[in-house]
């Protein structure tokens, strides 16, 4: 393993060293903590907007268009432009809106999403919240979301924000076990819950590869259910714009709308960073067989790739794929959306679990 | 049995057809040829537009500063909304009065370009101009006057 | 006094109304309606119309026959040719004026790809309203060229206001004929990418199949025209039972369907189009030199009497009503319009539908909203 | 059937029924007081079998007001214009709805443009215009010096 050149372990342990030196322990992690925190949201700020001009540009390019191209060269600095518009918009209400949750729904909505990004195992030793029951954290932080848009919907005190929030309720519910079924796989190859041992297991071949039918279904289905949780369309229900005009943020207007713009995308991040992590070993390169010739000259020049860059490569890729599925396909009705969780995903993932113990009795994977 | 196969046979055709749609998307994501938008045609020296474009009414004028406008009326009468407005003024020429165009004011902003004055004016004095940038901070500057102040009526028209 | 019936509504169970427009993404337009639900399901739907009446109807009794032609545009933007050829049939008839052949197959062909681009803009609409973003850019895309050909010969490229009583303003572009042909051969490659993206995708289906059902009674009753009563069995094209123009020239195909739910309402404007481009390009080398108008007086003053003429829009059965005293203006005009009797048909078709389904039934039922309000 | 049977027919079920002559379609003036029962029967009857309503006009002409049916059977392809004279004063008739649905929304636009009273419409409001709106704006004699630019 050639992999230790792009170790941050050495760095964030002499940052630590020379800073528990001076400080008292109690200090140490207070200062430690802020500074994670400003990197976090400094790099959350940065994402977002990328992701927003990446998706602005994607989706021009599959519509036959142009894109955003007038702020800056190819319209790089369009999201800014936006994002100050919408700082400078004025904040609006409704007349019997609640106003505490009304304020509160969107830090709700965005804490949500911030949360989850502190358990992304970047790089090697770039990894800020390592929990042995790192997979649970993440789905327990990205479900509180929907409580966010929930809260909005009620409390905008206008209908169609109240049925799409119940929309996402619904949604949120159902998709949350398939997400947590397929992942229950790799849990199963892998024998740990620890996100940190989970891309460790995967040093000597990904699990979308080594785990055979079992993991790609499970990828599969976890791609479709995690689309649907982010509340992404095809699945995009709860703001169906030419059914609910905006659906649970109508009423919203200004920085309040960019949070809950913001918070979506983040979510997007967040769970194509977490299907990288599970399915596609993290920060782990990409590595053929040591039987096909060569092989071992091709893997040593897939090592000097470092680790954050396949962590991001394989997380926008997974990006890629969601909003490709959302620029192709019309958005499901609420009943089928419910049928093809309770109907088609759920018994698959059973029956994929089961298969999958299997596998891992019978030791038929790599 | 039947149903367990017919269940797979749904699952498997409706992925087939949602994979159908996403090559058609993807072909076109790959494929940046097939961009149809442009930009704003902020090259307007040299931008081409189809000859006949209904941008707005004008009055072409010769280099002499001649136009061909008699000041008949038939414009104003057959306007359907009544953004043509003809004011007339007497000239006397060898001793006689005639009647010659003051002013031809032409309302922009009430204008439908159904055409019906460009096509009835009896000695072609009206055409259609392709000018498309018509936003203008002050109503006031869409009501025009076609006829160029100074311009004389062009000797060919019969009257 | 439908307010009872709304209060009476409300009585039930979880039941509620929302407004739906006359600001709503999927109203197309200004339409209101007030929608009554229960949970999801839609339990009453009442239109609300006016927020674009503009009284074309009283403003065509101080108009001429020309002047109310670019009235006509008005109506219903997307068939605007249509229109205007009605009202233009309407006096050529009255006078009994004989057009020019020529005059007759140019109609034909603009009528065709005026409905070949109103249909596409209701494929793009279509799959817009359930979700599928892209469709509106790939058919708004193609929709291009066919303006451009308008605007090309015309000067207008929603709004033509081509046709005048006997033949037209001016005559076509030299460049119509190859630019036609060069659009069709175009187009018929880019129809089946319509079927690929959208027809055969499951969940398209899913949300159309068995959605907003009319059968062909109901159908009749409403006076639903067009592609939406011909899926339902209604034999209503009125080109094919009282041709005019040259659609006595040509052979085409009826598209009847009988299941008259939004997926074979959708199919019916799909094989339509296919119908189009084969009048069109059966007519588009027939195309002979000639006057481009027939010979008409300056000042058109209509016989008295009660005159009726209908012609087939892209949304149904176009009807134009005018009273004449014998002078030069109509005594009463009165348009009878294909959304309007469309309309009618909403509240009985969605009910029992989830509010998800009724915007895939308003926009099967491709309605324009200046043509209701007129 | 043809004209002169369906002339024949309309004749037979009111008599005094008058039919003008020199027409584009066979057009019936009607007794407005029985045009219900004439659509009805119209409708019903399988020879006849009027089961289209193309359009409903409301028309103000000179003496009275009048509603203009124009009918087409899908079974027998043959049209009719029925038309219904009111007084000016007090403009009523039956309501069409039950016999053809589509009638709803058109009579309402004649209501709310020509003031003509439809009994037993299920839901008689204005359709276009405000519900506060006054005046009858399709009526020659409606003043409008706001909206109305006279030329």
């Amino acid at each position: 393993m050639a992999i230790d050149i792009y170790d941050f372990t050495g760095m964030t342990s002499a940052i630590h060293e020379s800073l528990s030196a001076v400080l008292s322990p109690a200090a140490t992690t207070i200062v430690e903590m802020t500074i994670i925190g400003i990197v976090f949201i400094l790099f959350y700020a940065l994402v977002g907007l990328f992701l927003v001009y990446a998706e602005r540009k994607v989706c021009a390019f599959i519509q036959c268009r142009l894109g955003p191209r007038r702020v800056g060269p190819r319209g790089i600095f369009q999201t800014i432009a936006d994002f100050i518009k919408l700082l400078m918009k004025e904040l609006l209400m409704t007349k019997n809106a609640d106003k505490f949750l009304f304020n509160l729904a969107p830090f709700i909505v965005i804490i949500a999403s911030f949360m989850a990004i502190g358990a992304m195992p970047f790089a090697k030793g770039l990894h800020a919240l390592d929990f042995d029951i790192g997979i649970l954290y993440v789905l327990a932080v990205s479900g509180i979301g929907v409580i966010g848009i929930l809260l909005a919907g009620w409390s905008s005190n206008n209908k169609y924000s109240l049925i799409g929030a119940l929309r996402s309720g619904a949604q949120i519910v159902s998709y949350e076990l398939s997400v947590g079924m397929a992942l229950m796989t790799i849990i199963i190859f892998a024998g740990s819950m620890q996100l940190s041992e989970i891309v460790a297991s995967q040093a000597n071949g990904w699990w979308l590869f080594k785990g055979h039918i079992p993991a790609i279904i499970a990828f599969v289905i976890f791609m479709i259910a995690s689309t649907a949780e982010t509340n992404r369309g095809p699945f995009d229900l709860a703001e169906a714009e030419s059914e609910l005009v905006a659906g649970f943020h109508t009423e919203y207007s200004g920085i309040k709308f960019a949070f809950f713009f913001l918070a979506e995308y983040m979510n997007m991040f967040v769970v194509a960073a977490f299907g990288a992590t599970v399915f596609l070993g993290a920060w782990m390169p990409f590595h053929i067989s040591e039987m096909i010739p060569y092989a071992e000259y091709f893997n040593m020049g897939m090592d000097f790739i470092p680790g954050f860059i396949w962590f991001f490569g394989k997380t926008g890729m997974l990006i890629l794929l969601m909003m490709w599925f959302k620029w192709t396909f019309p958005r499901l009705r609420i009943d089928q959306l419910l049928t093809l969780e309770w109907k088609y995903l759920l018994p698959i993932n059973l029956v994929n679990i089961v298969i999958t113990a299997f596998f891992v009795l019978t030791g038929f994977h790599f | 049995m039947k149903e367990i196969i017919q269940y797979f046979s749904d699952v498997f055709h409706a992925v087939k057809s949602l994979l159908t749609g996403m090559r058609v998307t993807g072909y076109y994501f790959f494929h940046h040829k097939e961009i149809v938008t442009q930009e704003y045609p902020e090259n307007r020296a040299t931008l081409k537009m189809f000859e006949r474009f209904k941008g707005e009414v004008l009055m072409p004028h010769t280099e002499s500063n001649e136009h061909k406008c008699t000041g008949c009326g038939i414009c104003e009468m057959n306007c359907p909304n009544g953004s043509i407005e003809i004011l007339t003024t007497f000239e006397t020429v060898d001793g006689k009065k005639k009647k010659i165009i003051d002013k031809h004011i032409y309302h922009l902003s009430m204008c439908t370009f159904c055409g019906l004055c460009v096509k009835t004016c009896p000695s072609d004095a009206l055409a259609f101009g392709n000018d498309f940038e018509h936003a203008v901070f002050d109503r006031q500057s869409l009501t025009k006057v076609l006829n160029k102040p100074g311009s004389t009526l062009n000797k060919e028209v019969k009257e | 006094m439908s307010d009872s019936k709304i209060q009476e509504n409300l009585q039930k169970e979880d039941a509620y109304y929302v407004n739906m427009g006359p600001q709503h993404p999927s109203t197309h337009g200004v339409l209101r309606l007030r929608v009554g639900l229960q949970g999801e399901k839609v339990i009453h739907v009442e239109p609300h119309c006016g927020y674009i009446h503009r009284g074309i109807e009283k403003m065509c009794e101080k108009d001429t026959y020309s002047q109310i032609i670019h009235l006509t545009d008005r109506l219903d933007y997307l068939s605007a040719n249509t229109n205007n050829e009605a009202v233009c049939l309407l006096v050529e008839n009255a006078l009994g004026i004989e057009v020019p052949e020529r005059v007759k197959i140019i109609r034909t062909i603009l009528d065709e790809l005026t409905r070949l681009a109103s249909h596409q803009l209701w494929w793009s609409v279509m799959g817009m309203d359930l979700g599928a973003l892209t469709t509106f850019f790939y058919g708004l895309r193609d929709r291009e060229k066919i303006l451009d050909i308008f605007e090309e010969s015309t000067g207008g490229r929603l709004l033509p206001s081509f046709n005048t009583p006997g033949g037209f303003m001016h005559d076509i572009h030299p460049n119509f004929v190859p630019r036609t042909k060069e659009f069709l051969a175009y187009f018929k490659k880019k129809l089946p990418e319509y079927n690929r993206l959208l027809t055969g995708n499951v969940i398209f289906q899913q949300r159309t199949k068995g959605i907003g059902i009319l059968s062909k009674e109901d159908a009749i009753a409403y006076g639903v025209t067009g592609p939406s009563g011909r899926a339902s069995g209604f034999a209503c094209d009125v080109r094919k039972h009282h041709p005019y123009s040259a659609y006595g020239m040509v052979d085409f195909k009826e598209i009847l369907y009988t299941e008259g739910d939004s997926f074979y309402r959708y199919v019916a404007r799909m094989d339509e189009m296919w119908e189009s481009m084969k009048i069109i390009e059966q007519l588009i080398d027939r195309i002979e030199d000639g006057p481009y108008t027939a010979k008409m007086k300056p000042i058109i003053k209509l016989p008295a009497g009660e005159y009726y003429q209908r012609v087939e829009t892209t949304r149904g059965e176009f009807g134009v009503f005018v009273i004449s005293t014998g002078d030069k203006t109509p005594y009463r005009m009165k348009f009878r319009s294909p959304n309007f009797a469309n309309l009618s048909a909403l509240d009985y078709m969605s009910r029992g539908f989830k509010i998800a389904d009724m915007v895939a039934i308003m926009s099967s039922l491709d309605l324009v909203i200046p043509d209701i309000d007129r | 059937m043809s004209n002169e049977q369906l002339q024949n027919y309309i004749k037979e079920l009111v008599p005094e029924v008058v039919f003008e002559e020199n027409t584009q379609y066979l057009v019936a003036v009607v007794p407005t007081e029985k045009i219900y029962a004439i659509t009805e029967n119209l409708k019903k009857n399988a020879s006849t079998a009027f089961d289209y309503m193309l359009s409903l006009t409301g028309v103000d002409y000179p003496d009275s007001y009048a509603v203009v049916y124009h009918l087409e059977s899908t079974k027998h392809n043959h049209l009719i214009v029925l038309k219904a004279k009111m007084d000016k004063q007090n403009p009523k008739i039956d309501s069409v709805c039950k016999v053809w649905p589509a009638a709803e929304l058109q009579e309402r636009e004649v209501f709310d443009f020509f003031g003509v009273h439809f009994n037993n419409h299920p839901d008689l409001r204005r359709l276009f215009m405000d519900e506060e709106w006054q005046g009858y704006p399709l009526r020659k004699d409606y003043k409008d010096e706001i909206n109305i630019v006279e030329l």
